[in-house]
C-alpha cells in the first residue's frame, strides 16, 4: 500500500502516462480514418484526466480533481460525441489525405518532440526541490510537443473537421502543461478556458456544417477565393 | 517670447478667414444652395486673399526695416509649440510671397469670372487661401514640428489646387506624381530634422543655429544631403524635377503662377535656412555638390524649355532653370564660407536671394500673361497662336517685359541678380589654389550659356505666339484679358522695372540676413557712387542699371527725334512684306516654334535623343501617298531611364509579393508555425 | 582732366564716325585681295547717307516691335560702345557697366533684332532669328570664358581696370593664357560680327544668310540705323579685343594731347586686325551652318585651356 | 460598482436581443435598434464615468481585485465604448439600407432578414461586453478568456451575409484566431508558473496583473522569456501583426461594415492592451531590451508587409485592413522603442487611430452601399461628385491615416520617430519613415483614383442615420488635430505612465 504513497511512484506514473499521451498524438498523425481519430482524441483526453487525478492525489491539490472531472466530461465524452454526430450527419466516408504524406509527417512529429525537449530544458533545475519542477520538466516537454504536433496537424489536414480535431489536441497539450506545471490554473480560469473550448467546438462545428453545405466538401484547401 | 507682430497676425487671420469663407461658400455650392449667386465665392475669398497679402507686405517691410528675431507662439496645437518668427530671412521670403500673392489674387478676380458658373469656386478659394496661409507659415515657422506641418499644409493645398480640374486624366496623373514626390521630400525633411534634433536636443530653429556643423561627419553629411534632397524636390532641382513641368501647367493659371513663383521657393527658403542658419562652415564637398547640381539644373531646365511648345510647360521648365541659378549661388556661398571668404559668400547669398525675388516676380508675370493667352485662345500649344500682339496688346507688352527680365537683359531685374552671381563666381577663382577653383569660371561660362539659351527660348516664346500672323481661328479672334488681370500684370511689370533700376537702394536690406548667416554686412561695399552696383571692391567691376536706362532713354530719344525729323519729308508706306519677292504671305509661311528650335535640337541631339517618324499612308497605289504623318519629339531622359524603371520594378515586386496572401489557410498557419518555432528556439535559449 | 560727359560725347562721335570706316576698310581690302577694285573705303558712309534720305516701307504684318527694334539695337550697341576703353584706359561709362554689361547690352540688341525677324511673318526672318540666336547662344560661353581669363588676370570685370592692368604690365599678352584667350575671343568676334566662315555679310542667298535674313524687311532710315549699329558692334568688339590684349598707346586718362596719339595707335591696331580678318575671310569658305558649333566649341576649349594654363605658368 | 454596471449593460442588451425571438412584439426591427443604441449610449456614459473616477482617484478595483481599472484600461474602455456607440448608430442606417437592397436574404444557409438582424443586434453587444471584460479583468487568465470570447462572438458577424467568401473568411478567422489564442493561453500559463511559487500568489490572485507587476522582478526568467514570445504571437494574431495578419483583410472585407469597424479599431485596441500588459511584466522581469527587440521585429515587419499589398490593392476595404495592419505595426514598434516619449506616442496614436480608422470604415461603407462594389476597377472614381460629404470625410480620414499634418496622427508619428532617433534606434526610425512613405503612395494612388474624376451615378441624398456619425467623426478628427481635452490628455499621460513610469 505504501508504494502508492511514494511520490516517486506517482512521478513514474505521470511520466508514463504523459509518454502514452504523446504516443497517442503521433498515432493520430498517422491515422487515416476520421472516426478513429476522434476516438484516439477521446482516449487522449481520458489519459489527461488520469494524469490530473494522479497529480491531485500525490500533491493533495483537491481543486485539480474538479478540473480533471470537467476535462473528462467535456473533452473525453461530450466533444467526441458531438464530433461523431457531426461526422455521421455530414456523412464523410473517404479517408484523410494529409498534405505531407504520412511517413514524413511522423518523422516531422518526432522532430517536433525533440524541439519540445529542447525548449523545456531550461526549466529543468534539479537543484530546486524535487516535485513540481522535475515533474514539470518532463511533462512540460511532452506538453510542448503535443502543442507543436497539434499545430502541425492543423497545417497538415485538408478537411475542416480534422483541423478542428487538431486544434483540440493542441488544447490538450495546454491542459497537460497546466496541470503538470502549476497543478492547474486557478479554478475560475480553468472554467473559463473549458467554457471557451466548448463554445469554440460548437462554433466550429456549425461552421464545418455550413462549409459542408456550401462547398459540397469540407476540403478547406479549396477555399481560396480571397487573395491579395 | 516676443509680442506678436500685429500685421503678420492680421495677415494670417485674413488668409484663414478667406479659407473659411471659401469653405462655407464651397459647401453651400456643394449642397446646392448659393448656386444663384456664384460671384460671392469668388469675390469674398479673394478679397480676403488680397487683404492678407497687403498686410503681409506691410509686416515683412516692417520686419526688414526693424529686424528682430523675437518668436511668439500661436495657441494652435495642444501638444506642440507653434512658434513663429519673422527674422530678416523669413521676412525676405514673406515679402516675395506678399508681392506675388497680391498680384495673383487681383488677377484671379478677372480670371475666374468665366468659370464661376461651371465650377465650385468656393473650394478653389478655400485651397487658395490655405495655400497662402501654409506658405506664410512655412516662411515664418520657428520650430521643426510647426515647419513640417505648415510645409504639408502648403503641399497638400497645392495638390488640391493642381488637381482642381480633375476631370482630365492628365491633370490627375500630374497631380499624383507631384504629391507622391513632394511627400517623399517631406519625409526626408522629417528624418533630417529629427536626426538633427536627436543630436542638438531641441526642435526650435533658434537652438539649431550654427550647431549642425558640430555633428559627427557621417551624420553631418547624411543630414545635409537629406535636407538638400528634401528641399530639392520642392524646388525642382535635377534630377528631382520631373513632377514640376507636369504639375505646374495643368493647374489653373493663377495657381500656376503661385506654384512657379513662390511654392518652389519654399525649397529655396529651406536651403537658405539650413545651409546658412543651421550649418556653420561645412566640408568643401557640400558646396561643390550644391554648385554642380545647380549648374546641371540650370542647363537641363533651359534645354528642355527650348524644345517645349506648350507655353505653360515652357515656363515651368524655365522655373527649373532659374532654381538652378539660385542654387549655384548657394553652392558658391557654401564654398566661400568654408574657404573663409565671407564677403564673397555674402555676395553670392545676396545674388541668390535677390534672384529668388526677381524670379518670383517675372515668372509670376509670365504665367499670368500666359494664363490670359491660354484663356482666350483655349490652347497651350504655341503653334496654334500667333499675331496676338494685335488682339491683346496689353498682355503682349507685359509678357515682353517678363521675357526681357527672365533673359537677364539689362536694365531689368533679372540682369542684376545674374550679374551678382557672375561676380561671385568670377572672384571665386582667387579663393583657393586647388583645382576646385576651376569650377567657378566654368560654372560662370555655363551660366552664360544658360542665359543665352534662355534668351533664345524667349525670342521663341514671345515671337511665336504674339508676333506675325495668327496661326489658328481662335488666335485670330482672341480677346484681350479682363481689366483686373491687366492691373495685376501691370503691377508685376512695374515691380520688375523697380527691382532692376532701384537695385542699389534695395540691397541694404540684405545686411541683416548676411549678418545673421555669414556674419558680415556687405551692402556698403556693393554700392558705388549711389547709383552703381559694385562687386565688393571699387576695382572689381561696377554696373548701373539705372544709369544704363537713363543713357538708353536719352540716346533713343535723340535718335528717334532725328529720324522722325527726316521721315517728315520722306514717304512711309505700309505694304505686304517683301519676303524675297514671294507674293501672298500666309501664316503657313511663318517659322514655327519647332522650326525655330530645330538647330539647337540637332546641335544638342546627344542630350535630347530626338526621335522622328515619317509614316506615309497610301490608299490606292503604293507610289502616291494620300497623307504623310510626321512625328518628332525628344526623349524624356529622366522619366525613361530612371523613374519609369523604378516604378515598374517596385510594382512588379509588389505583385510578386501578393503570392504571400494566396488564400491557402494552410500556408497562413505554416507562417505562424515557422515563426513560432524560430522565435522559441532563438528567443528562449540565450 | 575732362568731365565724363565730354569724354562720352567724344567717344560716341568716334564710334559713329570710325565704325563705317572699318567696315569699308575691310570690304575694300577684301576686294583688293580678290583682285577686284571694290567699292572704296567711304562706301558705307554713302550707303548710310542714302538710306537716311530715303522713305521706307513697313510690312503690314509687322507690329510696333518691328519699328522699335532699330532704335533699341542702335542705342544698346552705342551704350556698349561707351563702356569700352577706346583711346583712353578710362571708359566714359565705365561706372555704368563693365564687360558683362557690354555682353548683355549686345544681347539686348540681338534679342530685339530676332523678334523683329519673327515679327514680319516671313519665313526668312524666322530662319534668320533662329540661326542668330543659336550661334549667339553657342558663342556666349566661349566669350565669357575668354573674358573671364582676362578679367581674372585683372581681378575685375571693369574694362577700364582690365585695360589699366594690361597697360601697367608690359608684354603680359605673351602669357599663354592671354594668347589662348585672344584666339578664342577672335573666333567669337568672327561669329558675333557675322563674318565668313560663320556668316557672309555680302550674300542674300537664303540658305546661307543669317544676319541679313533678319533685317530683310527693313528699308530706309531703319535699315540705316541697324546697319550702323551693326558696324558699331563690329568696331567695339574689335576695339575690345585689341585694347584688352594689346593695349599699346592706351592713355591712362583723358587728355587733349594724348588723344590724337592714342587715336592713331587705335586706328593702326584696327588696321592690323582688319587685315587679319580679311585674310581669314579670303582664306576660308563659308561653313555649313551645322559646322559652326565645332568652331565655337574650339573657341570654348581654347578659353578653357587658357584658364587651366594659369596653373602651369 | 460602476465597473460591474459597465459589464452588465451590454450583456443584458445582448440577452434582450437574443431572447427577443420569442416575443412577437420585440421582433420589430426598431426595438432591436433602440435596445442597442440605448445600451451603447449608457455604456459610453459609464465609460466616461469610469475615466473621470480613475482620473480623480487612481486605479479602481472591484470584487477584491477581480475587476481592475487603471488609466490604461480606462482609456481603452473609453475609446472602445465610443466606437461601439458610433457604430451602433451607423449600423441602424446601414442595415436598413441592406434590407432595402435585399442584401440580407442571403443565398446560402439563409435565415430570413429578421433572424439576421437579431443575430447582429445580439452578437454586437456580446462582442462589446467581451471587449470591456478584456480591459477590466485584472486576472490575465480571465483576460485571455475574454479575448477568446471576442473571437467567438465575432465569427458569426463575419459570416453575416452567408456568402461563400464570408464563410471562407470566417473559417480562416476562427482557425488562425484559435491557434493564436491557444499560444496566448500557453503564455499566460507560463506566466502563472513563473509567479506561482510566491506566497500570496496562490489561487486566483496568482494571475492578477496588479499583483504580478509588483513582484515582476523575482519572476522566473526562462519561463517569462518563453511566455512573452507565446503571448506576443498570440495577441499579435489578434492585433494582426505580420505574419499572423493573414485573416485580417478577409474578415474585414466580409463582415458588415459596422462590425468591421469595431473589429479593426476596438478589438485591435484590446489586443494592443493585452500586449502592453505583458510587455510591462516582461520588461520589469527581463529588462526592456528583450521584449523591445521582439516587438520591433514584428512591428517593423508588419509595417513592411503592408506596403506592397497596399500598393497593388484592388479592393478598398481590404486596403483599409492592410492600413490597420500597418497601424498595428506602428503601435507595436512604438511599444518596442520603449521610454516615456514612445509610450506617450503609443497612447496618442491609439486614440487618434480609433477616430480616423472608424471614420474611414464607415465612409467606406457608404461608398460600398452607393456603388455596390468595393473594387477599384468597378468604381472608376467620381465619389466626390456622387457623395460629397462621405467623399470629403473619406478624404480627411485618408489624409489623417497616412499621417499628414495638420491631422493628429502626424503628431503621434512625429513623436514616435523622435523617440526612435532619440534612443539611437536609427535604423528603426529610417524604416518607419520608409514604410510610411510606401503606404502613403499606395493609399494616395488608390484613394484619389476613387474620389476624383466623374461618375454616371446620380448624386446621393443625405442619409441621417449613416451620415451623421460620419460627420461627427469628421469634426472630431479635425478638432483633435489641434486641441485635445485636458482630461483626455491627462488620461493618456497616465496610461503612458502605466507602460513606463
Amino acid at each position: 500500500m505504501h508504494t502508492l504513497q511514494d511520490p516517486e511512484f506517482g512521478n513514474k506514473m505521470v511520466t508514463l502516462m504523459a509518454a502514452l499521451v504523446l504516443v497517442l498524438q503521433i498515432a493520430m498523425v498517422a491515422q487515416r480514418w476520421i472516426v478513429t481519430n476522434i476516438r484516439l482524441f477521446a482516449a487522449q483526453s481520458f489519459l489527461l484526466a488520469a494524469i490530473a487525478n494522479t497529480i491531485a492525489y500525490y500533491n493533495h491539490a483537491p481543486h485539480i480533481y474538479v478540473a480533471a472531472v470537467l476535462t473528462l466530461l467535456a473533452k473525453g465524452i461530450l466533444v467526441p460525441i458531438v464530433l461523431e454526430r457531426l461526422v455521421a450527419r455530414i456523412e464523410i466516408r473517404q479517408e484523410i489525405e494529409p498534405i505531407v504524406n504520412i511517413p514524413l509527417s511522423i518523422v516531422i512529429s518526432g522532430g517536433l518532440t525533440l524541439v519540445g525537449y529542447v525548449l523545456a530544458e531550461p526549466f529543468y533545475r534539479p537543484e530546486e526541490a524535487p516535485g513540481a519542477a522535475t515533474l514539470g520538466h518532463n511533462a512540460l516537454a511532452v506538453a510542448i510537443s503535443l502543442f507543436l504536433i497539434g499545430f502541425f496537424m492543423m497545417i497538415n489536414r485538408r478537411k475542416a473537421l480534422t483541423q478542428v480535431l487538431a486544434l483540440l489536441c493542441l488544447e490538450n497539450g495546454l491542459f497537460l502543461a497546466a496541470i503538470s506545471l502549476t497543478y492547474g490554473m486557478p479554478l475560475i480560469v480553468e472554467l473559463g478556458v473549458l467554457f471557451d473550448v466548448l463554445v469554440a467546438v460548437m462554433v466550429l462545428g456549425i461552421l464545418v456544417y455550413r462549409i459542408r453545405e456550401t462547398f459540397e466538401s469540407m476540403d478547406v484547401s479549396r477555399m481560396r477565393r480571397l487573395r491579395g | 517670447m516676443g509680442s506678436p507682430d500685429p500685421f503678420l497676425a492680421a495677415a494670417l487671420a485674413s488668409f484663414l478667414a478667406g479659407a473659411v469663407s471659401g469653405l462655407a461658400t464651397g459647401f453651400g455650392a456643394g449642397l446646392g444652395t448659393w448656386k444663384q449667386r456664384p460671384a460671392a465665392a469668388r469675390i469674398v475669398a479673394f478679397a480676403f486673399a488680397v487683404l492678407g497679402s497687403l498686410l503681409l507686405f506691410v509686416a515683412s517691410c516692417r520686419a526688414l526695416a526693424h529686424p528682430s528675431s523675437a518668436t511668439w507662439s500661436l495657441p494652435l496645437v495642444t501638444l506642440f509649440p507653434c512658434t513663429v518668427r519673422l527674422d530678416p530671412l523669413s521676412a525676405w521670403f514673406t515679402l516675395t510671397l506678399a508681392l506675388l500673392a497680391l498680384a495673383v489674387s487681383i488677377y484671379s478676380f478677372g480670371y475666374l469670372r468665366p468659370m464661376e458658373r461651371t465650377r465650385n469656386l468656393g473650394a478653389l478659394g478655400f485651397f487658395y487661401n490655405s495655400l497662402l496661409l501654409g506658405l506664410a507659415l512655412v516662411f515664418t515657422a520657428a520650430n521643426a514640428f510647426f515647419f513640417l506641418s505648415a510645409w504639408e499644409v502648403m503641399a497638400v493645398s497645392a495638390f488640391c489646387l493642381v488637381v482642381f480640374e480633375h476631370e482630365k486624366a492628365e491633370t490627375r496623373d500630374a497631380a499624383l506624381v507631384y504629391i507622391v514626390m513632394s511627400h517623399a521630400g517631406t519625409v526626408m525633411l522629417l528624418a533630417a530634422f529629427l536626426l538633427l534634433a536627436a543630436f542638438v536636443g531641441g526642435t526650435d530653429f533658434a537652438s539649431f543655429h550654427l550647431l549642425a556643423s558640430n555633428l559627427p561627419p557621417a551624420e553631418l553629411g547624411a543630414v545635409f544631403l537629406l535636407f538638400f534632397a528634401g528641399f530639392g524636390v520642392k524646388a525642382g532641382i535635377v534630377p528631382l524635377h520631373v513632377w514640376l513641368p507636369d504639375a505646374h501647367p495643368v493647374a489653373p493659371s493663377n495657381v500656376s503662377a503661385l506654384m512657379s513663383g513662390i511654392v518652389i521657393k519654399c525649397g529655396i527658403y529651406g536651403m537658405a535656412r539650413v545651409f546658412f542658419d543651421f550649418y556653420g562652415p561645412t566640408p568643401l564637398w557640400t558646396g561643390t555638390v550644391v554648385l554642380a547640381v545647380g549648374v546641371v539644373t540650370a542647363l537641363v531646365g533651359v534645354l528642355y524649355a527650348l524644345q517645349e511648345h506648350d507655353l505653360k510647360r515652357l515656363l515651368a521648365y524655365h522655373s527649373i532653370e532659374n532654381i538652378g541659378i539660385i542654387v549655384m549661388g548657394f553652392g558658391a556661398a557654401l564654398m566661400f564660407r568654408t574657404l573663409g571668404h565671407l564677403n564673397l559668400a555674402a555676395i553670392a547669398i545676396v545674388g541668390a536671394l535677390y534672384h529668388t525675388l526677381n524670379h518670383a516676380i517675372f515668372k509670376g508675370l509670365l504665367f499670368l500673361a500666359a494664363g490670359s493667352v491660354v484663356q482666350s485662345v483655349r490652347t497651350r500649344n504655341m503653334e496654334e497662336m500667333g499675331g496676338l500682339i494685335r488682339r491683346m496688346p496689353g498682355t503682349a507688352f507685359f509678357f515682353l517685359i517678363g521675357a526681357i527680365a527672365i533673359s537677364g537683359l539689362p536694365p531689368l531685374n533679372g540682369f542684376v541678380s545674374e550679374w551678382l552671381t557672375y561676380q561671385a563666381l568670377l572672384a571665386g577663382f582667387g579663393t583657393t589654389q586647388s583645382l576646385t577653383r576651376l569650377m567657378f569660371p566654368i560654372a560662370g561660362a555655363l551660366l552664360a550659356l544658360t542665359a543665352a539659351l534662355a534668351a533664345a527660348c524667349f525670342v521663341k516664346a514671345f515671337g511665336i505666339p504674339f508676333l506675325a500672323l495668327p496661326r489658328s481661328e481662335a488666335a485670330a479672334n482672341a480677346q484681350e484679358a479682363a481689366p483686373a488681370m491687366q492691373y495685376a500684370m501691370a503691377l508685376l511689370a512695374t515691380v520688375c522695372v523697380v527691382l532692376g533700376l532701384g537695385a542699389t537702394w534695395i540691397l541694404p536690406v540684405f545686411d541683416q540676413i548676411t549678418q545673421h548667416t555669414v556674419g558680415v554686412a556687405i551692402s556698403p561695399s556693393l554700392v558705388a557712387h549711389g547709383i552703381a552696383l559694385q562687386a565688393g571692391t571699387a576695382q572689381s567691376g561696377t554696373v548701373s542699371p539705372a544709369g544704363i536706362a537713363l543713357v538708353f532713354l536719352a540716346l533713343t530719344g535723340t535718335v528717334a527725334f532725328l529720324v522722325r525729323r527726316r521721315l517728315r519729308h520722306a514717304r512711309v508706306a505700309t505694304g505686304p512684306a517683301w519676303d524675297c519677292g514671294l507674293p501672298g504671305l500666309t501664316s503657313d509661311n511663318e517659322y514655327t516654334a519647332t522650326a525655330f528650335s530645330k538647330p539647337l535640337r540637332l546641335i544638342f541631339s546627344a542630350f535630347y535623343r530626338p526621335n522622328r517618324e515619317i509614316r506615309p499612308e497610301y490608299d490606292v497605289s503604293p507610289y502616291y501617298p494620300s497623307a504623310i504623318r510626321f512625328e518628332s519629339g525628344i526623349e524624356p531622359t529622366f522619366e525613361k531611364h530612371f523613374y519609369g524603371p523604378l516604378r515598374t520594378w517596385i510594382f512588379a515586386r509588389a505583385r510578386k509579393m501578393r503570392a504571400i496572401q494566396a488564400g491557402s489557410i494552410h500556408a497562413y498557419l505554416a507562417y505562424i508555425f515557422v515563426t513560432l518555432i524560430l522565435l522559441l528556439l532563438f528567443g528562449v535559449r540565450q | 582732366m575732362i568731365p565724363v560727359f565730354l569724354t562720352a560725347v567724344v567717344q560716341l562721335l568716334l564710334l559713329l564716325t570710325v565704325a563705317p570706316l572699318v567696315g569699308g576698310l575691310i570690304k575694300t581690302l577684301k576686294a583688293r585681295m580678290q583682285v577686284r577694285r571694290g567699292p572704296g573705303i567711304l562706301q558705307p558712309y554713302r550707303d548710310l547717307h542714302k538710306l537716311f534720305r530715303k522713305g521706307m516701307v513697313l510690312p503690314e504684318t509687322a507690329s510696333w516691335i518691328f519699328s522699335a527694334t532699330p532704335y533699341v539695337v542702335f542705342s544698346a550697341t552705342a551704350i556698349a560702345g561707351l563702356m569700352i576703353p577706346m583711346i583712353s584706359a578710362k571708359a566714359p561709362l565705365g561706372l555704368f557697366g563693365g564687360v558683362l554689361a557690354v555682353v548683355y547690352l549686345l544681347g539686348l540688341g540681338r534679342f530685339f533684332l530676332a523678334l523683329a525677324g519673327l515679327d514680319t511673318g516671313s519665313s526668312f526672318g524666322g530662319l534668320g532669328s533662329s540661326r542668330e540666336m543659336t550661334i549667339a547662344a553657342l558663342a556666349e560661353p566661349a566669350m565669357m570664358l575668354a573674358v573671364f581669363t582676362v578679367a581674372i588676370g585683372a581681378n575685375s570685370t571693369s574694362l577700364s581696370e582690365i585695360a589699366r592692368v594690361a597697360t601697367s604690365t608690359t608684354w603680359h599678352f605673351l602669357a599663354p593664357a592671354q594668347m589662348l584667350a585672344f584666339a578664342a575671343l577672335f573666333i567669337v568676334l568672327i561669329a558675333e560680327t557675322g563674318r565668313i566662315p560663320v556668316d557672309n555679310p555680302a550674300t542674300h542667298l537664303e540658305l546661307t544668310m543669317i544676319h541679313e535674313a533678319m533685317i530683310l524687311e527693313y528699308s530706309g532710315p531703319y535699315l540705316g540705323l541697324i546697319e550702323w549699329g551693326a558696324s558699331i558692334k563690329q568696331l567695339l568688339l574689335m576695339t575690345l579685343l585689341i585694347n584688352a590684349f594689346l593695349p599699346f598707346g592706351l592713355r591712362a586718362a583723358w587728355s587733349l594731347g594724348g588723344l590724337l596719339v592714342s587715336l592713331s595707335y587705335l586706328l593702326l591696331k584696327l588696321l592690323v586686325l582688319a587685315v587679319t580678318i580679311v585674310l581669314v575671310e579670303t582664306a576660308n569658305a563659308k561653313m555649313r551652318f551645322f559646322r559652326v558649333p565645332d568652331l565655337l566649341a574650339m573657341a570654348f576649349t581654347l578659353a578653357a585651356l587658357g584658364l587651366v594654363s594659369t596653373f602651369l605658368f | 460598482m460602476i465597473l460591474a454596471l459597465l459589464l452588465a449593460v451590454p450583456l443584458s442588451a445582448c440577452a434582450a436581443c437574443a431572447v427577443s425571438a420569442v416575443s412577437a412584439v420585440s421582433r420589430r426591427r426598431s426595438v432591436l435598434e433602440a435596445v442597442n443604441v440605448t445600451a451603447f449610449a449608457i455604456t459610453f456614459l459609464l465609460a466616461l464615468a469610469v475615466a473621470s473616477q480613475v482620473l480623480r482617484s487612481g486605479a479602481i478595483s472591484l470584487w477584491n481585485g477581480f475587476l481592475y481599472a487603471d488609466a490604461l484600461s480606462a482609456l481603452v474602455i473609453l475609446l472602445n465604448a465610443a466606437v461601439a456607440l458610433v457604430c451602433s448608430v451607423y449600423a441602424v442606417g446601414y442595415l436598413r439600407e441592406d434590407q432595402r437592397l435585399g442584401a440580407l436574404d442571403g443565398e446560402v444557409g439563409s435565415h430570413g432578414a429578421e433572424a439576421k438582424l437579431r443575430m447582429y443586434y445580439s452578437l454586437t453587444p456580446l462582442l462589446v461586453f467581451s471587449m470591456l471584460l478584456v480591459t477590466l479583468a485584472n486576472n490575465l487568465g480571465v483576460m485571455w478568456a475574454a479575448i477568446e470570447l471576442t473571437t467567438l462572438a465575432s465569427v458569426f458577424l463575419v459570416t453575416f451575409y452567408g456568402k461563400v467568401t464570408s464563410l471562407e473568411a470566417a473559417w480562416k478567422y476562427a482557425m488562425i484566431g484559435g491557434v493564436g489564442l491557444s499560444m496566448a493561453l500557453f503564455g499566460t500559463l507560463l506566466t502563472y508558473y513563473a509567479g506561482h511559487k510566491f506566497p500570496g500568489s496562490e489561487g486566483v490572485a496568482g494571475l492578477n496583473w496588479s499583483i504580478l507587476v509588483g513582484q515582476a522582478a523575482q519572476l522566473d526568467k526562462p519561463s517569462m522569456r518563453m511566455a512573452f514570445i507565446l503571448v506576443l504571437l498570440g495577441y499579435g494574431t489578434k492585433a494582426g501583426l505580420a505574419p499572423m495578419h493573414t485573416w485580417k483583410p478577409d474578415a474585414y472585407s466580409e463582415a458588415p461594415v459596422p462590425s468591421a469597424a469595431i473589429l479593426s479599431v476596438a478589438v485591435l485596441n484590446c489586443a494592443i492592451y493585452g500586449l502592453v500588459r505583458f510587455y510591462v511584466l516582461t520588461s520589469r522581469c527581463l529588462g526592456a531590451q528583450y521584449p523591445g527587440s521582439l516587438l520591433l521585429l514584428l512591428g517593423l515587419f508588419s509595417m513592411g508587409i503592408a506596403v506592397p499589398f497596399v500598393l497593388v490593392q484592388r479592393n478598398f476595404r481590404r486596403m483599409l485592413a492592410y492600413s490597420t495592419i500597418d497601424q498595428a505595426g506602428m503601435m507595436v514598434t512604438a511599444l518596442g522603442i520603449g521610454g516615456k516619449l514612445a509610450a506617450f506616442a503609443l497612447m496618442l496614436h491609439m486614440t487618434f487611430h480609433t477616430v480616423a480608422k472608424s471614420l474611414l470604415f464607415l465612409s467606406a461603407g457608404n461608398i460600398y452601399q452607393c456603388f455596390k462594389t468595393d473594387l477599384f476597377l468597378k468604381l472608376k472614381g467620381g465619389v466626390l461628385k456622387v457623395l460629397p460629404i462621405t467623399g470629403a470625410a473619406f478624404c480627411l480620414g485618408t489624409m489623417a491615416i497616412v499621417g499628414l499634418p495638420p491631422f493628429s496622427l502626424f503628431q503621434s508619428e512625429f513623436l514616435m520617430i523622435r523617440a526612435a532617433f532619440g534612443t539611437a534606434h536609427f535604423l528603426v526610425g529610417a524604416l518607419f519613415i520608409l514604410f510610411g512613405l510606401g503606404v502613403f503612395t499606395g493609399v494616395t494612388l488608390h484613394v484619389s483614383g476613387m474620389l476624383l474624376g466623374t461618375s454616371e451615378e446620380p448624386r446621393a441624398a443625405w442619409h441621417p442615420w449613416r451620415d451623421t456619425p460620419i460627420a461627427i467623426l469628421a469634426v472630431i478628427l479635425i478638432v483633435i488635430g489641434f486641441w485635445l481635452p485636458a482630461d483626455l490628455l491627462e488620461l493618456i499621460r497616465r496610461a503612458a505612465e502605466v507602460v513606463s513610469p
